[in-house]
């Protein structure tokens, strides 16, 4: 399916296409989010499907309130210990085809809370995210543009090969490990399937350190 | 073909049915082989807002809501009746009107006993 | 609303309650008054029931934890390796947490009257009576402080952890409270997160 | 008579909707990607380092003076100390930023680090299309990727920039008489691009 | 084929429990559920459908802000009020700026003061609208309420991100006065914003005030009585709703409240319709306010100049300061030891004590009552949880 065949087609007002194509348009323009507000993030997230930002114009305005019936997790807000295996819960009853948006500084890392006893250090510690967007809360635009950040990735989807993506692939977990709640801490801290944070060079010399990431 | 022939409707009946069940197979076919079905604990668990769901929603409710549900049934299956009625409405005279009044009667006058026995009044 | 006179007024009406004024060394001068844990009910009560008084609403319920004055600095700057058991043991229970009511009156819309109750250690069962009898609005508060310091309030309806999950053990709020460490990933660790983060690695 | 009130909601919705073909400020959409919100000079998002005249890293007007990571609420900043010295605008020897990382990702984007910044090196920027797939790539800033040019400032928030000109000129103009000679070439290269402000 | 659910647990239908009385469903309106605004989580046993034992369970939101701020000074603590109650951090800042100067004893000066009650008021216009529009999204007209409130609050956000830089988290205020003063043209677009407000509030009551369905299922729902109101040490406009006169602008006369004429509306029953009814009166009057505020704005210092931004250190001693924040009464108790660090830094929230007296409105009503009657008392998990 040579691009110039394609246009040439598309000018008579032909559309051809192949399945692949056909399968990722159908599912990037309508991708339906879980209605998952955790924290401040959440109003920006409201505030992104309202009248003046408007995400309906990208096919992502029903929130679906229970997870069966959703496919993206927009995890809004700051995840803390006693809400981690919540949420990890609800990750894993949503059916696959199945995609995570970390909003704001809090999902990401932690955010300004991280040196809270209650507060998980980001959600990649227990589940794999597809897109992250910093801010803190970021603004609603920034929502939309990381939305079509994960419909362009959903484009770039192939439905064989090594490189299909998760849903399509039988050996790649669609489930994973639910923390429990210990006497100090969550058990176990992090997820080792999904979290592999590379090591920060701590010299350690008391006073200057050359922390390269 | 024969002015009362019924293979017009077989066609039609044919490809109605067609047109529902295509799709389904299409899905089903691509579910087979394409994308693998990946069962597992947290996802057949029932949902309950995140939490693992305990107790137990097999349990004996307030007799009220059943009898709310069989009135609704009895009026549901007097509308099946009226539809075959409804739609050959023209050809009728009195005596199929009259019959079809005393059939809808019967049943306002079971609701009637309900209402008064206030069945359907919630406190 | 001076303090002395309420003071012997109380005294006075509660018998036997030993009240003492704290005074408030900041600009804002909201001195406080100390009571017993025996009489606090009866002077709740007193406070809320009085007719010129009126303090029927209890705005804020506080924990604050003090520990032994030679501690607090050394609970601060102690460096985690070093194990000191010993000193662990008492210092943990030197000093006292208070809880703190600030009450106001939504009737005679007067200012605030502040109470402050003190614990007798800092041990892991300190009791102290529940004044929720007296305002319900003191309900969550105190469950807030016992979940957070570890203030356990006798004649409190449903004395359960408000904020922290069931099966915690710790009180997070307490000055020498020590963090589970989870420090991976720490890119711009400094000073005091810099600490922790080397002792992650070190272990 | 029941029902009246529903009516009226019904009317109102109904003015709103026959309003939007004649009165356009009823149509409150911004159609994003295309058309963009009209630009709001004192919005920001996260902080950048500011350099003057053309090569970035000698312009840095930072001096690795640390009060920023200090007062920094999340502590997201952290910055190595240079060994050697470089002149600045005012021609004095001082220090700069060997590395001057921000975790974007922990930044909670409070511009107290450009309220304490006693030397305007750092200030707000406006950028907000962030979102990547990499975190511990693209979420943490190294000095390259956070130095941007004083035109740039001025471009974002022109009032602020000339105000923040204002003063430094106004400081190198006090600073230099004293070394007068060795300096003039840098205060000419200061004063042209005072004169560009709008 | 896989199972593909369980088969439910045996059923404890105990012959014992067959003489007629039901038994209690137990179920969690939990952490993630639409009507709970948030991570909030309520176990209701219910007989049939009515509500037979509410238990609110809070901290999937406890982000321990007071131990934070315990290892933060005294300015690095003000961004993080923002993220108390998101929608209102302008007042957050205020009551945090408040306590702090009542325990340093600072001044401020009078054009602050004016700014300080024009944007506290902006704050309560468009947290109220936001609650309209939520109760009413709770109460199944899911959208169309929802998008005019949200409508008026961006044009409200566009204030506030002109004057401070952000739309949500203004981080706006200092201990003596404000950050930064208003930018050219700021007043002009605040005065129109400020006039059309009230015909937007018309169209409001005109959409929802008079519509049956909303009084059918309002009123007389959720009744709180003065008494228990007051015990219960609820503030705000649920206080008011139930007719006890005690607003903080009016008792304590914090800033220059007492400049300006205004006036408290009070309900008379208590239930939901009189909060909804409350909240949008009181936007009227906050109109009233901003108009005499915006009207004799002076000239003048926005700073208290001689308190130092950096290494703030007030002396030992403690205080604590309150403000009418658009949930109720929101208080900053603060204890100073003399370091650049508060030694206990606490929040007094109200909408967590509001929540006290949920179970009560609650009792004997049904499911779909419990959700309006949460949505009526707004409440905000960062505030909530803290």
């Amino acid at each position: 399916m040579d691009e110039g065949l394609k246009s040439e087609l598309s000018k008579q007002g032909v559309v051809a296409t192949n399945l692949q194509e056909l399968y990722n348009w159908g599912r990037r323009n309508s991708i339906w989010p879980l209605n998952f507000g955790l924290a401040c993030c959440a109003i920006e997230m409201i505030a992104s499907t309202m009248a003046r930002y408007d995400m309906a114009r990208f096919g992502a305005e029903v929130f679906r309130p229970s997870p069966r019936q959703a496919d993206l997790m927009i995890v809004a807000g700051t995840i803390t210990k006693k809400m981690a295996p919540q949420v990890v819960r609800l990750y894993n009853q949503m059916p696959e085809p199945k995609y995570v948006i970390s909003m704001g500084a809090c999902a990401i890392s932690g955010g300004p809370f991280k040196q809270g006893y209650n507060v998980l250090k980001g959600i990649d510690r227990y589940i794999p995210v597809d897109i992250y967007i910093p801010g803190c809360p970021p603004r609603p635009e920034a929502l939309i543009d990381a939305l079509m950040a994960l419909q362009r990735k959903i484009d770039a989807q192939q439905l064989t090969g090594d490189s299909r993506p998760r849903h399509l692939n039988a050996d790649e977990p669609s489930e994973f490990t639910v923390p429990k709640f210990g006497a100090h801490d969550l058990e176990p801290p992090q997820n080792p399937v999904v979290w592999h944070a590379p090591l920060v060079q701590i010299a350690l010399a008391e006073d200057d350190d050359s922390g390269t990431a | 073909m024969k002015p009362d022939s019924y293979l017009p409707i077989v066609i039609l009946l044919l490809g109605a049915v067609g047109f529902a069940v295509t799709p389904l197979a299409l899905a089903w076919l691509w579910a087979k082989n394409f994308s693998p079905s990946k069962p597992g604990h947290d996802k057949n668990s029932i949902y309950e807002c995140g939490l693992e769901s305990t107790g137990d929603s097999w349990v004996q409710f307030n007799p009220g809501y059943y009898l709310y549900a069989i009135i609704f049934l009895v009026f549901d299956v007097e509308v099946v009746f009226l539809l075959p009625f409804a739609t050959a409405f023209t050809g009728f005279g009195i005596g199929e009107c009259l019959a079809m009044l005393v059939f809808i009667l019967l049943l306002i006058e079971g609701l009637a006993w309900a209402y008064q026995k206030k069945v359907l009044t919630w406190t | 609303m001076t303090l002395e006179p309420l003071k012997l007024e109380l005294e006075e009406k509660v018998p036997g309650c030993g009240l003492e004024i704290i005074s408030n060394p900041s600009p804002s001068a909201q001195h406080s008054l100390l009571i017993d844990p025996e009489h606090a009910v009866a002077v709740a009560m007193y406070l809320r029931d009085a007719a010129h008084l009126r303090f029927d609403y209890c705005s804020n319920v506080t924990g604050i934890d003090w520990p032994a004055p030679n501690d607090a600095g050394k609970a601060k700057l102690k460096d985690m390796e070093e194990d000191l058991e010993q000193d662990e043991a008492d210092c943990a229970t030197a000093g006292y947490l208070e809880v703190v009511y600030h009450l106001y009156s939504m009737e005679k819309k007067h200012g605030p009257v502040i109470l402050r109750m003190r614990t007798c250690d800092r041990g892991l069962r300190v009791h102290l009576p529940s004044l929720v009898s007296v305002w319900r609005s003191a309900d969550f508060q105190e469950r807030e402080i016992f979940d957070l310091f570890g203030v356990i309030f006798d004649g409190h309806p449903d004395l359960r952890r408000i904020l922290m999950w069931d099966e915690y053990t710790d009180h997070p709020m307490r000055r020498d409270y020590v963090e589970p460490d989870d420090y991976e990933y720490e890119p711009t660790a400094h000073d005091e997160v810099l600490r922790k983060t080397m002792n992650h690695y070190a272990k | 008579m029941l029902g009246v009130g529903i009516l009226k909601g019904l009317t109102e919705t109904a003015r709103n909707f026959v309003g939007s073909y004649f009165r356009k400020d009823r149509l409150t959409t911004i159609q994003f990607p295309e058309e963009r919100a009209p630009r709001i000079e004192a919005s920001r998002n996260f902080p950048f380092l500011v350099y003057d005249g053309p090569d970035a890293m000698a312009g840095l007007r930072c001096v690795s003076c640390f009060i920023c990571e200090k007062e920094c609420p999340p502590k997201c900043i952290i910055i190595d100390k240079s060994t050697d010295k470089k002149p600045d605008a005012t021609g004095k020897l001082q220090f700069y930023p060997a590395e001057f990382k921000i975790d974007v990702s922990v930044c909670m984007s409070c511009q107290i680090c450009v309220e304490v910044c006693p030397f305007d090196a750092i200030k707000m920027d406006t950028d907000f299309e962030l979102s990547t797939q990499n975190r511990f790539d693209d979420l943490l800033w190294p000095k390259l990727r956070l130095a941007k040019s004083n035109e740039y400032y001025h471009e974002i928030h022109p009032t602020e920039a000339a105000a923040v000109d204002a003063d430094l000129a106004a400081a190198r103009a006090k600073a230099a008489p004293k070394p007068a000679a060795p300096v003039a070439p840098v205060a000419a290269a200061a004063a042209p691009e005072k004169g560009t402000t709008a | 084929m896989t199972t593909l659910a369980e088969a439910p647990p045996k059923s404890t239908l105990s012959p014992s429990a067959s003489n007629g009385d039901t038994q209690l469903l137990e179920v969690s309106m939990g952490p993630q559920h639409p009507s709970t605004h948030g991570v909030f989580r309520m176990d209701v046993s219910l007989d049939g459908e009515t509500v037979v034992k509410l238990k609110p369970i809070f901290g999937y939101l406890h982000r321990n802000h007071e131990k934070i701020a315990e290892n933060e000074t005294y300015l690095g603590s003000m961004p993080y009020t923002d993220r108390l109650d998101y929608f209102c951090s302008i007042t957050n800042n205020w009551a945090y700026a408040l306590s702090v100067e009542t325990l340093a004893g600072i001044v401020v000066p009078e054009r602050a003061e004016y700014l300080r009650v024009i944007t506290a008021e902006l704050t309560r216009l468009q947290n109220h609208t936001c609650l309209a529009g939520f109760l009413m999204q709770d109460m199944g007209a899911s959208g169309t309420p929802l998008m005019y409130a949200f409508r008026e609050r961006e044009k409200i956000l566009d204030l506030f991100e002109s004057l401070t830089g952000a739309r949500m988290m203004c981080n706006y205020m200092r201990f003596g006065g404000c950050r930064v003063d208003l930018p050219a043209g700021w007043l002009e677009q605040a005065k129109t914003v400020v006039a059309a407000f009230p015909k937007f509030l018309d169209e409001f009551e005109a959409l929802l005030n008079g519509n049956e369905i909303l009084m059918a299922r309002t009123q007389g729902v959720g009744v709180l009585s003065k008494e228990l109101a007051i015990n219960a040490g609820v503030t705000g406009p649920m206080l008011r709703a139930s007719g006890v006169n005690y607003d903080l602008r009016k008792v304590d006369k914090y800033g220059i409240y007492d400049r300006f004429q205004f006036r408290i509306p009070l309900g008379d029953h208590g239930d939901v319709y009189d909060r909804y009814m409350i909240r949008v009166l009181e936007m009227r009057e906050s109109v009233k306010i901003l108009e005499q505020a915006m009207r004799d704005l002076p000239e003048g210092l926005i700073q208290d100049p001689k308190t130092k931004v950096r290494n703030f250190k007030p002396k030992p001693g403690e205080a604590y300061g309150r403000i009418e924040s658009p949930k109720g009464e929101l208080g900053f108790y603060l204890v100073s030891d003399g370091t650049p660090r508060p030694y206990r830094f606490r929040v007094r929230p109200p909408s967590l004590i509001n929540l006290t007296i949920l179970e009560d409105m609650c009792l004997g009503r049904n499911v779909a009552d419990v959700v309006i009657i949460l949505g009526s008392v707004d409440i905000v998990m960062g505030e909530v949880d803290r």
